[in-house]
């Protein structure tokens, strides 16, 4: 098994997906000759012709509605949003159109699209290069959505999102895109969507979690157990459906629960947690369920001002202190 | 019987009729007018529906008729694809959709093939008559139309995939970004503008800075065709020759269908708060139908009996399938299904619908 | 004072807005010579002038974008969305425009727009005229929103929306246009922003809602009163900025909690509601915080559907009933 | 000195140089050519500060100093207003802004009047200069400046409004409704696009079905008018004419200017991977500077002298305001201040910037 950057694994997952199946395509800005501002497409528009790597005009709601068209008629698009932050425009085909397609229908049509989206701060991109975008399709039925925080996780994710007969929004932290690295075997695996992955045993406190969350809540709970304190770090992987059974598995383990995300507090994809947690787990729970995420603002781009804003490791551990004096 | 007569009188006359120099059969140019008719009964019935209580909404496609059913009759059924709105009743008739499918919509019949009674009347959508699946979104299907047609081209089917829409729709982000893909990629759509001059109550001078729609073909460099939309024949000669050209790899054309709306937007609104008793009279002398019917009469295609024949039988259809719909009753626990695959779906040539 | 409709305080208030400000503009579709298709904007034409009262083409984003451009320019736009349903469109420049004119410029420049539009659903009107979509703004920082449950504060609280310094999404309820009634007092007053309502006093229970969901949650209150529970009923009437002091003062004093809301579940206001609550007030809570919300489904056409998916009284009686018994 | 010599010979020369046809005077046509060496020099020493590590990221006017000078030059700084992107260094410089503003914004000073660091350097924005703040979003900025100049005819200023954005801006929605709605209302807009021919790779054949931005007003019925994006003079008389188009009240302009992007999209880009080095060489050879430098030369408004003085004071002003920016540091509480209100905010014409 070799070692591979995250970019690495997205790259990999989309040629391994486009060889199997012939009804794959790619498309979105820069993604051809240019393999992708990110080179998650480095290469593909070679191998596999401009007629399956398409490089669209600078439309984000057109890349959408046409890779909904092209999905209503026996295509599997993969579409790429250059930024998250640069989604929006395509909200109202995604949330709309995309989402709606085959409960409108009672069944008879679907939309099996992947749309996929660089996301995350950290970057110093300020507030358009560095939005978190997850919470704000995470209220709409008919959307999955998945985000991997390792390697091995999204190439097997995106090629279980590509083959999923519904819409699903991929976003990947472009911060983790090569810092972050990891075993990825040849050849191909998929891993299901909706299925959570324990990163890390404990006993204490559960750390639900997701994304560059995982590593923010795997260093602090290395630097915790010092002080005796076992944490389990639970990374959801799938942000819908989640898997409800391995946060319960979970909380009922440790009676304790924080939820991390880079994303901002309010509203965030952690306020449902919490909320569920609150709702089905209320006799379980032996403290407050706490939550780490950015402030509501939005992202600067000083470096300076960034830090300021999101959350990094001291605050989950002074988040899991105060849960573990409970 | 009166055919046979029609058709020997016809071989007197000199000058050939303009249906013939379309190439379309005498049996043909009656079948449009059948469609027509249909279409036009089927709406109206619902307006009645709606009257007495059973049918919430209404939204009709009377004066469109004759764009509709031209443009539709000019493609082929099983191979082309349509991507209709709210306003196609005669455009999904003229594709095979039957009285039994528009009424079990209209009254929201578990069994009914758009939605089974989740989306209001007129939302349209059938795998196997290969019409897409629309929402109640302005313009949003225009990209769709884009899409379908790069897939049909990538999986080597040789279909022609038409859109439709109304003139306001072309105030939209969807019809810009939707045709300036298709024009780039040279793919075989038609954008059929359905222009009926308002868009609920907002004119058309308030829509768009061109007086005509088909004027902003040029910032996409492909033809734009305006037609009149009550003339079935000619929008059927302006259909034909842009399905040609898209067939031919020659890419989209966009096609300015000048028609009238006959009734208010819908069963919601009040026309009379935005349109003078000059102008909707006006509009009425435009209806499309007895246009058809006096060409049809002229050129002796048809006479009183034989269209009473057809009326006739358009009546027993309706009747037949309201008996029919009035069964129907729809099971509360079934209205969470389908958020997320529960069942097989078909693709398009396929399925229900 | 006179007995008016929600739609009528609407009007009402905009008319009055109008007269005191002349930098006050409408524009949306159908809101001149027709004054709307649900008439929030009758007379208004003809009383200011088409210069005043804009029928645009049919183009959201169009709308939203034109009114940000003439805000920064000393105007204050107030949009009418013809059916909250229709505002997806207008996403990308109402999150990454609107919300962030402030906070990019550093404070130099400010956005003073209202984006009205009538949501929710009860009308059959299908999945395109019964959205909710206070859930999709509610995590973007920067964006105000503001929901009436009643004519009085309908008036009171879009006179002060259209006086905010900033972007105030104002969702009207269209179930309540007509059906909704009650005193209305003839010329000015406002209603004040973040300033939560208790609309009535109880000591078991606290329900927390808006909208739709308070007239669910009195008539609820009402009817298990029978049975000697007590329910207060907090009305928040703004959801961002959310007045805080007064959940708590409320949970402190019923220490349980039903939140409701018609909007679907996963992810809706009531998530956060919910979560802060289990976050701050953990210790004085006796019971679970349980919410009633729609199921997680689009908004069906057919009666029967609907009724199936949309929350009603008996669901918030059982909820009550299910808290009572803590 | 030199100047008196030059308007002496100009005396004698037969036919009046353009710039005069145009009713500039040498000084100002002088006032032009300085303006671009400002914003050239300020872009390269950006592109330093990237190397040195101390400016994480650049993007370039170097190309579309005649478009954005030309342009900018023909508006009434303090009357009219502008709606920039990222690439309008030379167009802002042109409204006023200094030298300082660019270095402070480069460097992310607190003091930083656009964005005080929390934006990436070039994210224009001054109610003082009548520059609407922008973000990175291409185009979403078009229909806020079809909003401003709602704005101001309904205020009655007779400010007219530029706003400006590349060929792949045109691809977009908001390029779409915010011409649609301007030319409808004839307001006083001028839509600018300075196309480069690349949408970062993305050649201009890929972004839109016709070969001329231009063309794409037909679908408003508003003029467009192409113009050589690195002829200054060209540029300035367009825009003029654009200028009393938009006052007279006859509503919108399309300006379609053909520039050269002689660097990388940005510092994040490399351009050899898709610009091959015969390409990249022929857009060097239109690079506007050295043209205007040709003309002023030819019509002897300037000599090796008086252009050297000018540079020397350029590079005393840069200087000047990187020592003075370097000291700057930014305080982390206040990252979270502007969400809402929370200070007074000034409008068009006032204020900080
Ligand atoms: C995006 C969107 N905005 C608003 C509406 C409400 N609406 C429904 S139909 C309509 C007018 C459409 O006019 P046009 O496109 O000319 O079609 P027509 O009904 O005249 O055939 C409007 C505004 C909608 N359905 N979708
Ligand atoms: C809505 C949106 N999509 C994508 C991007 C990423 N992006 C930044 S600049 C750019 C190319 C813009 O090209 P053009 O409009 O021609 O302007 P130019 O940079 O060539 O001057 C892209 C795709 C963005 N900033 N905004
Ligand atoms: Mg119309
Ligand atoms: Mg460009």
């Amino acid at each position: 098994m070799a070692v591979k950057t995250l970019i690495e694994a997205v790259n990999e997952a989309l040629r391994e997906e486009m060889e199997r199946d012939p009804s794959v395509i790619v498309l979105g800005e820069d993604v051809g000759v240019h393999g992708g501002v990110f080179r998650a497409t480095e290469g593909l528009q070679k191998e596999f012709g401009a007629e399956r790597v398409i490089d669209t005009p600078l439309a984000e709601l057109g890349i959408a509605g046409i890779a909904i068209g092209a999905a209503m008629n026996g295509l599997r698009p993969v579409a790429e949003i250059q930024f998250a932050d640069y989604i929006h425009p395509a909200f109202d085909q995604i949330v709309n159109e995309a989402a709606k397609i085959r409960y409108r229908s009672n069944g008879a049509f679907s939309c099996p699209i992947v749309v996929r989206a660089p996301f995350g701060a950290g970057v110093h991109g300020g507030l358009y290069h560095s939005q978190s975008v997850e919470a704000l399709f995470y209220h709409v039925p008919g959307l999955k959505i998945v985000i991997p925080s390792t390697p091995y996780d999204c190439k097997g994710l995106l090629k279980a999102s590509i083959r999923d007969p519904d819409p699903v929004m991929f976003f990947e932290h472009k911060k983790s895109y090569r810092r972050v690295k990891g075993d990825v075997p040849e050849g191909d695996y998929t891993v299901p969507l909706s299925v959570a992955d324990v990163k890390r045993e404990g006993t204490d406190i559960s750390v639900i979690t997701y994304g560059v969350g995982v590593h923010l809540a795997l260093e602090a709970a290395e630097k915790i157990e010092a002080e005796a304190v076992s944490v389990e770090v639970l990374d959801l992987r799938t942000i819908v459906p989640m898997d409800k059974e391995a946060i319960a598995r979970s909380v009922s383990k440790t009676n304790k629960v924080l939820v991390v995300h880079e994303d901002n507090k309010t509203g965030g994809v952690g306020a449902e947690i919490a909320a569920t947690i609150a709702e089905d787990h209320f006799e379980e729970l032996d403290g407050p369920v706490l939550r780490v995420a950015a402030a509501d603002t939005h992202i600067p781009y000083a470096p300076t001002l960034e830090e300021a804003v999101i959350p990094n490791v001291d605050d989950v551990l002074a988040a899991l202190r105060r849960l573990a004096a409970y | 019987m009166s055919l046979n007569t029609v058709t020997s009188t016809r071989m007197q006359t000199t000058v050939r009729p303009l249906h013939a120099e379309l190439g379309l059969t005498d049996e043909k140019a009656i079948e449009l007018y059948r469609l027509m008719l249909l279409a036009r009964a089927l709406d109206e019935r619902q307006w009645i529906l709606n009257r007495q209580g059973r049918q919430a909404f209404v939204i009709s496609c009377q004066g469109h008729e004759a764009a509709q059913v031209g443009s539709a009759a000019a493609l082929r059924p099983g191979v082309d694809a349509m991507v209709p709105y709210y306003r196609d009743l005669a455009a999904v008739v003229a594709f095979g959709a039957s009285a039994r499918d528009t009424v079990f919509e209209a009254l929201s019949h578990p069994e009914g093939p758009w939605s089974g009674g989740r989306q209001m009347p007129s939302h349209f959508g059938s795998p196997r008559l290969r019409i897409l699946t629309g929402g109640s979104s302005v313009a949003t299907h225009i990209p769709h139309a884009t899409g379908a047609a790069l897939a049909a081209l990538r999986r080597g089917e040789e279909s022609v995939v038409i859109a439709y829409f109304g003139d306001g729709a072309t105030s939209k982000a969807d019809f810009h970004e939707g045709i300036n893909f298709a024009a780039i990629q040279k793919l075989p759509v038609i954008f059929f503008c359905e222009d009926n001059g308002y868009a609920i109550s907002v004119p058309l001078a308030r829509q768009s800075s061109v007086p005509c729609i088909a004027d902003r073909a040029a910032a996409y460099g492909v033809p734009g065709v305006a037609v009149d939309g009550t003339d079935v024949l000619a929008v059927h000669q302006v259909t034909s020759k842009a399905a040609e050209r898209a067939r031919g790899g020659d890419g989209p054309t966009l096609i300015d269908a000048k028609c009238v709306r006959l009734t208010p937007h819908s069963s919601d609104d009040d026309h009379s708060r935005y349109r003078s008793r000059e102008e909707l009279a006006a509009e009425r002398a435009r209806d499309p139908i007895p246009r058809y019917q006096a060409y049809l009469r002229e050129h002796e295609l048809i006479d009183e009996e034989a269209e009473r024949r057809i009326r006739v039988d358009i009546a027993d259809q309706i009747e037949t399938a309201l008996q029919e719909a009035l069964a129907g009753a729809l099971d509360p626990s079934t209205a969470t299904r389908h958020v997320f695959k529960d069942a097989p779906t078909p693709t398009l040539g396929e399925g229900p619908g």
